[in-house]
């Protein structure tokens, strides 16, 4: 169920659509197209999954602060000057050898975007949305990932304001890596919990 | 409301298609449009979060699934706008302002500045509590059927089943009610659900957690 | 499965249209020639009606949404034609056959005077029962939790619900197996749920009476 | 939710198919068109609701039938020469001035062929299945018929292979009239349970 919008030349209806609203908005006196303009740029250029790659290596390096993660994420993640909209309420799940965790929004796409940035199409997707609270293990094979049979999955459906972050399990092979390297192996994916964090020889 | 937007566990909805982490946030110019005017939008105050996922849920079966994802925002941002009467059913046809919307409204207009303001920021959703919670942590619940056409967020898959009380996460607005513009706080708690309570005996062996407020929960006999 | 099809108590499918009683049977002659085909191919002893009934659900939720009822029929027997082998895909592609169907098929071609008896002899879907029934009227039931790909005729709305058995209807054909060529008899009961139970302490005050096989059924505690 | 399917000229996509899909099947030797025309002609002119009515009339007229109706209707109804294919398991359900029944298959569109023939469009759709079991004083009123308060509503829900058919009360002013008469005044719409049966005036 994905859906062309207005990728056509000439503009698609959609695109026609959209454009026609914003003017009229305008024209109102309640829309500022420069508003837009900075909300747009703060999810393409400044908040996106770097902030909660940035937390989960934190994480990694500093015992105290994965604690304080586990303990409250909105105050761990203000600690180093991320938050905002869609992230007031931040909850951190682990990934341990034992416990494997899974966000989704079954509803609708909630997501926790100070950390995240926005969400991905396939996320957004009803196949996604509908599969990941009744059969996660097949959501995770379609990402490539196998967990032994051992392995407890925990899926988190994100009914309420409550946004939850996935840290996933440190590589192994990264003995001695700075805060900033151990970021480029968490990816997106990884803590939406999707897919483990990047091994080294991948990420080389 | 019972609608298609309430996925959990339905079969049928086609293949789930995996991406690289590396597309751009938006598919293309219009769709982030959308995302920003929903924001700024929302931004005047006429309507609350819940009332716009109320609006988009509003669609209908054939439109949750005929519509991309943005065009669905679009729809149901039209629809508030509409019904708010921030702009007139005439305006929409013609695309043509009859004139400025009221004073109050167009006060709250967001500039560029609050909208980076209210990036940083956010605004958190939980009151001080007028009671004390209902149920506590280890508690077994039942979530109650609730099938009325208003906003709700007690997914379909869950009401009906037992599940256990893991952590109560304190006040929070009460969606049902927000979406109507009543801004009250009601205790939310997450509960974990066993998959087979959920999907049956078949289901393989995983833990479902849901945040559900206070008035979908009875406690288990 | 948990498919689209199973709309009870669903909202947003939109209005519902009642008629005069003086439409004709068929809309057109097509949707009487999918009638006609549909249960002339059942005849072919290929497939159950029940794995009719699962190639229709199997369409997916757009086709659902999107097909007309008979448009559907053809989808669903195309579908099932090609999957017993008694069409390939090369032949409904290109509308010629290559060759006549085995005779075995071809043996059991539904004749103008069998459709007449069948017509007006049917055929019973209650069997010898190979065991007591479980269950007696006035015993409280809960619908377990089910949600299998498969075909199923546990209703979803009410599955993980309390209600009461009312009457033992004898050993009939279960739709699950029979979905997959397996004709084995289960006990089916009539069960009747209040309405509060099924759509919240809103509903108003009705009773909703499901069949429903053995096995779809647990003891209340 | 209608659909348009053949009703154009030139013949639409679905009639094209249709006929493919006959002409194919006749081909290979599966499918005889005289079959195909005696179901049809079957369902448009042997088989329908005039067959329900009869049983409704004289159960009206004839107490020993209405217990043997509300007992085993697939019996009594083979008792008057009616039966067949989807009403192999008849059960019939009687209005009273406490009780109103409501027949509707929320799953597909099960109905009791022998006595009411073909289902019509709307007990087909979508928004008829999804609100007869969770709103069916909505549904009643969609059709005009206004229950009071405290009459009791039973929703079958046509799950099985059990067929369910209602009898409506007989209305008011026809004392003295014969089955025959009595039949003109049970609609297919009272026995699915959506009106009552007419009134002597209305057919009038």
């Amino acid at each position: 169920m994905t859906h062309p919008d207005d990728h056509t030349e000439p503009p698609s209806e959609f695109a026609l659509e959209v454009r026609a609203l914003e003017s009229l908005l305008v024209e109102k006196g309640v829309i500022d197209p420069a508003a837009l303009d900075e909300l747009i740029d703060a999810y393409e250029h400044r908040v996106g999954p770097r902030n909660g790659a940035h937390l989960v290596a934190r994480a990694w390096t500093d015992p105290a602060f994965a604690d304080a993660l586990l303990d409250d994420a909105t105050a761990a993640a203000a600690s180093v000057g991320i938050g905002g909209l869609q992230g007031e309420h931040l909850v951190a799940v682990a990934n341990t050898p034992e416990v494997h965790n899974l966000v989704v929004c079954t509803l609708c796409s909630c997501y926790p975007w100070p950390v995240l940035g926005l969400p991905p199409a396939w996320y957004k997707s009803a196949p996604y949305r509908a599969r990941a609270v009744a059969d996660p293990r097949s959501v995770l094979a379609a990402f490539g990932t196998h967990l032994a049979d051992d392995v407890e999955v925990q899926v988190w459906d994100s009914t309420s304001e409550i946004r939850y972050l996935v840290t996933p399990m440190r590589p192994a092979g990264t003995d001695g890596w700075s805060t900033g390297e151990l970021e480029t192996l968490v990816t997106r994916n990884s803590m939406i919990g999707v897919e483990p964090a990047r091994s080294p020889q991948a990420a080389a | 409301m019972n609608g298609l937007h309430d996925v959990g566990g339905m079969h049928g909805l086609g293949r789930l298609v995996p991406d690289t982490g590396d597309e751009a946030v938006f598919g293309s110019r219009s769709q982030a449009r959308v995302f920003a005017l929903t924001i700024a939008a929302g931004a005047l105050g006429r309507w609350s979060l819940d009332a716009s996922r109320h609006a988009r849920e509003r669609l209908g079966a054939v439109d949750q699934l005929r519509l991309g994802y943005f065009e669905r925002w679009l729809a149901g941002l039209t629809l508030q706008l509409r019904e708010s009467g921030v702009v007139t059913a005439d305006e929409l046809a013609s695309g043509n302002a009859d004139g400025p919307a009221p004073e109050e409204v167009v006060a709250r207009r967001l500039t560029a500045e609050r909208a980076g303001r209210a990036v940083e920021r956010g605004r958190r959703s939980d009151l001080e509590a007028a009671s004390a919670p209902r149920f506590t942590p280890g508690q077994r619940v039942r979530v109650r059927p609730h099938a009325t056409p208003g906003q709700t967020r007690a997914v379909r898959y869950a009401q009906g089943r037992f599940g256990e009380v893991r952590v109560h996460h304190g006040c929070h607005v009460f969606p049902d009610r927000n979406a109507r513009g009543e801004r009250v706080g009601e205790h939310l708690y997450g509960v974990a659900f066993d998959a087979r309570e959920l999907w049956g005996g078949s289901a393989t062996g995983h833990t479902v957690h849901v945040d559900l407020w206070e008035p979908y929960l009875e406690e288990a006999p």
